[in-house]
């Protein structure tokens, strides 16, 4: 006998080999986004994301401490996320999780292997003080393809941000200077089910999907790849995969800018 | 607590405000969906969403009650809701508040009716200036609302204070740092049974009194905000 | 049926409500009170405070600290509370719960509002080193009323406490130098059930209480409270256990001098 | 990532390796006692071994599934296995190598086949010169298939990467570290099937078909070194 | 260990002691309400109480034997105990010191009479002058006494060392710490078995030969103040 | 009924009691021993000891931190154990237990009390920086007596090290420095059962011994002793059995240098 999620899951499987998809989207279809920014007023720069009915928030704080002993005269970036009990029936409370851990971890990739930050400009005192960047992803309510959703909320409130001043061993939060993003990293997740490619999966998709390739570009270069879920890929499959999601990374692109 | 800023200038408040104002505010009930109830609550440049799941079933199992059901609260400041950047996980402040709370709202659920059940409350500030913990419980009563627990009434929450030696309601983050005494009630309005008192600063009984005063006159204000925010979903869903 | 417990919380509850209480006290009576100080021989101040069946034990340690940065020239008051698996069969081991995180919070409470630490003479050289005061709770034996034995216990210890000397960046316990508190906080918690209030609740008698509210007074002002348990009070009620409060730390404070 | 060494001459690489040259390899199969299954794997100064347990009862119970059974994986760097030494106990980094693993395994095993059960592999680099995660994935491949677990092929590690410009096969120390990307994957070297994809640098399609390529090729060696070690054992027990 | 203290001279100690005295003794049963057993043990400026609870349900489960209950211990210095305030929580070296003395006590107790039950025992430090562990066991050892745990007799503790060269028993604070030897025991008084045995320091066999017959001396006085200690609750409770 | 554990216990009971052993060893007698230094290419020196089926790796990396307070012209080791779920189908991920506490602190204690590392050279800057030995024991595969193979590759590493150099703030693992250790404590577990003495248990020895004492020898010096499990000794008996600790490692010792 199979219980509601099952007959859910298969109602998904079946649609999507007939071409659509339960709520109607195409199979290359985002679902609605929705991005809010200055929605955390503590936050210099904070952004909210619904994409359908998951929510995500991103907060971007700014601080001052010590460089990492390797790079003396740069800025730290810190991406964090955390998947509480507020966002789905079966998060527990604790420690960020493998999933929680991956989640912020792949966001950070996007974001410092295109350098899209300028943080040799963040230094305030060679091996001393520096400002540290900190993005915090906080998922509300999670219906699925968190990836794509946070990844757009950290660029987006990063794009939002100032920078506060700093005088006499103090942050000043009143005074906004600029401080400008280089690189735009915009991640696509592409599902695979049989001969099929699915956009933004949701919480039921990323159930019965074979494997899911989490694909992030800036507006020329691929820089970073994960591969999640169980299945295997081709490689010719993988190909084809990044260019899907560079067309569609460079749709939502629009939405950021 | 120290008085370095004037607080209060010819009755006006900082902002403008009257002693006896409470800060705009705005409610919005059902805005999660895989919650079993949710709200959001603003007060000023404070706001808190919350997330309810239950009644579900208790674990660990020794835990359970064999004659009612329990309601545990967590408490928590999102890292980017304060001036500096609050290291996520549990403080002992966070705790504490999770735990008055869980006192606050376990009086008008109607537990017994759910033996070895739990009912889950989840509350994050997203911004803080004064008076969370009042904010927060604000969007959870909404929330268990939202979620169709049986409840005798519902929680509104406000704090009143001290500033320049006046008693005055719903401090705001400047008035909470610099003034003398932070009050904040959580009461049943209809009933007027205050299930959330907590108080520091100096201060004596006939203060004591004036403030609570204030206090109660600010969560029968807040009890329409929710009221009104629940009669909007309810129409909606008509 | 019901089984032990519950006969004795109904037992007690009969009790209450015929204006007695099952040990015989009356409903405004504390039940004894002993107070032995010294009793942590390595402790700067310490007290043990047995209140009927409930043992709390209370150690002041002295210790030198980087101050908090908005606070340079002050000395710090740190209270922590431990409600260790000895004191109960239902306690585990652990980081604190939310119980023993109340009954710390309150009791820090109660001394810092009413400064009576003089913590602006703690400072040994601003911005950098200060005294640390930190009085730890640790709870033996609970029978209830843990917050009126742990005030009581704190108050004393901190007023048979010693400073120790420094020189040459080290502690020197063998010195001992003034120290002065300049309030005495004192809790006294008060139980409603249904029209009565009753003083100093045992064990059995928190169960059922509808609430409790714990009242810290000076010898002139309030300067802490704290509802507990899950019922409400009347604003009118809640004046008048103020002022039963006011006559009972009155009567303690007596006890402690 | 930066190019502040010179890392390739006259195409060979400075341990004198050509492009599309792994360096050299070892594997044994079944080296512990306690454990299902036991595997060692090295590739020039990175080494790893992986346990297996199982299939055996998951705990806590209501993370069974019913259904199908879980495969769960542990990745850990000991202490000594690094420049300046770790810290014991889960790492960030470690937690995500660990899922990857996770989804990169589970796929050439047969789940369905024990309901409930779990199976556990553990797996800890003992000295770490790049490929860390590849090396670990080949110990517990072998390891897996040591312990008799019903298996749909053999998973293979290697990475590709781009040092001065040029897509180069399996980097080490150096090369990881000052080189332009890092493409770990892991494959069913039979069917081909990628079951780990994770890469870090900026690259382009036409790259990515190269490094893919390579990558391709040096897991489908290792292939012959893990078949090679489980035939050695396959021998050895008769 | 160094010597840079006068510990000895003309056979007497620092505090007056000779060489085979012990410090003075104070104990006390049934101290606690809540707990099944408990005791107050006091040599010196070293106080400890012990509180045990059980035999009661072992959890989780899946940690019960079926033939035998299990004994375990919790030993904690509590924060104010030493010079330097101790922060809260386990150290290694209080994990240790409950691992041995659950080896101690665990041989003086019919386990299998309570097959998958526990009896736990918690030993706190009130103030610590050396000897910590042997004060501790002293006191948890006339708590299971108290509790009516079927025992085959009492554990009594103490220590021997050595201090400029010459075996001597019981050592304190600053003999502990300016010492040669440490070497603490605990002892079934009545049949002789040392149930703990731990030594640092450097000696041999002959030196061992003759700390070991001081400490099973002290070991004796120690066990005629428990009993001293368990014989007037027994009379006062009839 | 007994379970396949019990009966493998009885048979290896019967078989003592005889005075022989299941894996035909004389009681007396310790199980193949095989040790492999270089085995961890990235430590200053490291060491696999088999001793039978039980196979441990022990790490030596050198690092540069704060002295401790007392004693700021010395160098500071630090021996840490991890009883991993690699080992053993009964242990669990997760901080150090009771068994691998015990375990690091026994050969810790084994290196300290004979002052085997010359920890008074190992100060660069005093009261500021001193060299840390980090000595780490990670168990891939427990078969019984941890202890003795623990001791056995904690001594080897610490022989095979170097000592980097240091300038500039930084450690410079290309430069060696010699690095002499000046005793070499071993361990010798001895595990009684009735009248009879055994060496070396395995694990299921482990399980039916009346007790254990793990015995560490100098050359001339008894520097650690632990009693572990159960049973209790009497004093004569532990005469005899440091006695004949003392000869099995000087039989070890042989192996060693």
């Amino acid at each position: 006998m199979m219980d509601i999620t099952e007959i859910e899951e298969q109602a998904a499987l079946d649609k999507i080999k007939s071409g659509k998809r339960l709520d109607g989207r195409g199979l290359k279809e985002f679902r609605d986004i929705k991005i809010e920014t200055g929605v955390a007023k503590k936050a210099e720069g904070s952004a909210k994301v619904t994409l359908g009915d998951s929510k995500v928030i991103v907060g971007v704080k700014f601080g001052v401490g010590h460089p990492f002993p390797d790079t003396p005269d740069e800025g730290i970036l810190m991406v964090n996320a955390e998947l509480g009990p507020m966002a789905s029936p079966n998060f527990e409370s604790g420690p960020p999780g493998k999933d929680a851990t991956e989640l912020s971890r792949v966001i950070d990739r996007g974001l410092r292997e295109c350098e899209a930050l300028p943080l040799e400009d963040l230094c305030i005192e060679e091996g001393e003080k520096v400002w540290k960047i900190m993005v915090d992803i906080h998922v509300l309510d999670h219906d699925g393809n968190l990836m794509d959703a946070s990844a757009l909320g950290a660029i987006k409130a990063l794009k939002e941000a100032y920078m506060p001043g700093y005088e006499d061993e103090k942050v000043l939060r009143d005074q906004e200077q600029e401080f400008k993003i280089r690189k735009v990293p915009i991640a696509c997740t592409v599902g695979k089910i049989d001969d099929k490619y699915i956009i933004d999966p949701d919480l039921v998709e990323e159930e019965i999907v074979d494997g899911m390739v989490t694909v992030t570009w800036t507006e020329e270069e691929l820089c970073s790849l994960q591969k999640r879920g169980n299945g295997g890929f081709k490689k010719d499959e993988l190909l084809k995969i990044f260019e899907l999601a560079k067309e569609k990374t460079t749709e939502l692109r629009k939405i950021i800018e | 607590m120290s008085e370095n800023k004037e607080l209060l200038k010819n009755g006006k408040r900082i902002d403008g405000r009257g002693i006896e104002d409470l800060r705009d505010m705005e409610a919005e009930v059902g805005i999660f969906k895989r919650a079993d109830g949710s709200g959001y609550f603003r007060m000023g440049n404070t706001e808190a969403v919350a997330a309810v799941f239950g009644p579900r079933e208790l674990h660990p199992k020794h835990r359970q009650k064999p004659k009612r059901g329990i309601l545990q609260c967590r408490y928590n400041l999102t890292p980017f809701s304060v001036e500096d950047r609050k290291r996520p996980g549990p403080s002992r402040r966070g705790k504490e508040i999770g735990k008055v709370s869980e006192g606050a709202l376990s009086s008008i659920v109607f537990l017994e009716e759910f033996p070895t059940a739990t009912i889950d409350v989840y509350m994050e500030v997203i911004s803080a200036d004064a008076g969370t913990r009042c904010v927060a419980l604000n969007a959870a009563s909404i929330a268990l609302a939202d979620a169709g627990v049986p409840m005798k009434g519902l929680i509104s929450a406000c704090a009143a204070g001290k500033i320049e030696d006046t008693p005055v309601l719903d401090l705001k983050g400047e008035e909470d740092k610099d003034g003398q005494v932070d009050l904040p009630i959580a009461m049943n309005a209809e009933t007027g049974d205050i299930t959330l008192l907590q108080m520091d600063g100096m201060t004596d009984i006939d203060e004591m009194d004036e403030m609570l005063g204030l206090a109660v006159k600010g969560c029968k204000k807040v009890a329409e905000k929710q009221r009104e925010a629940l009669m909007k979903t309810f129409e909606d869903s008509k």
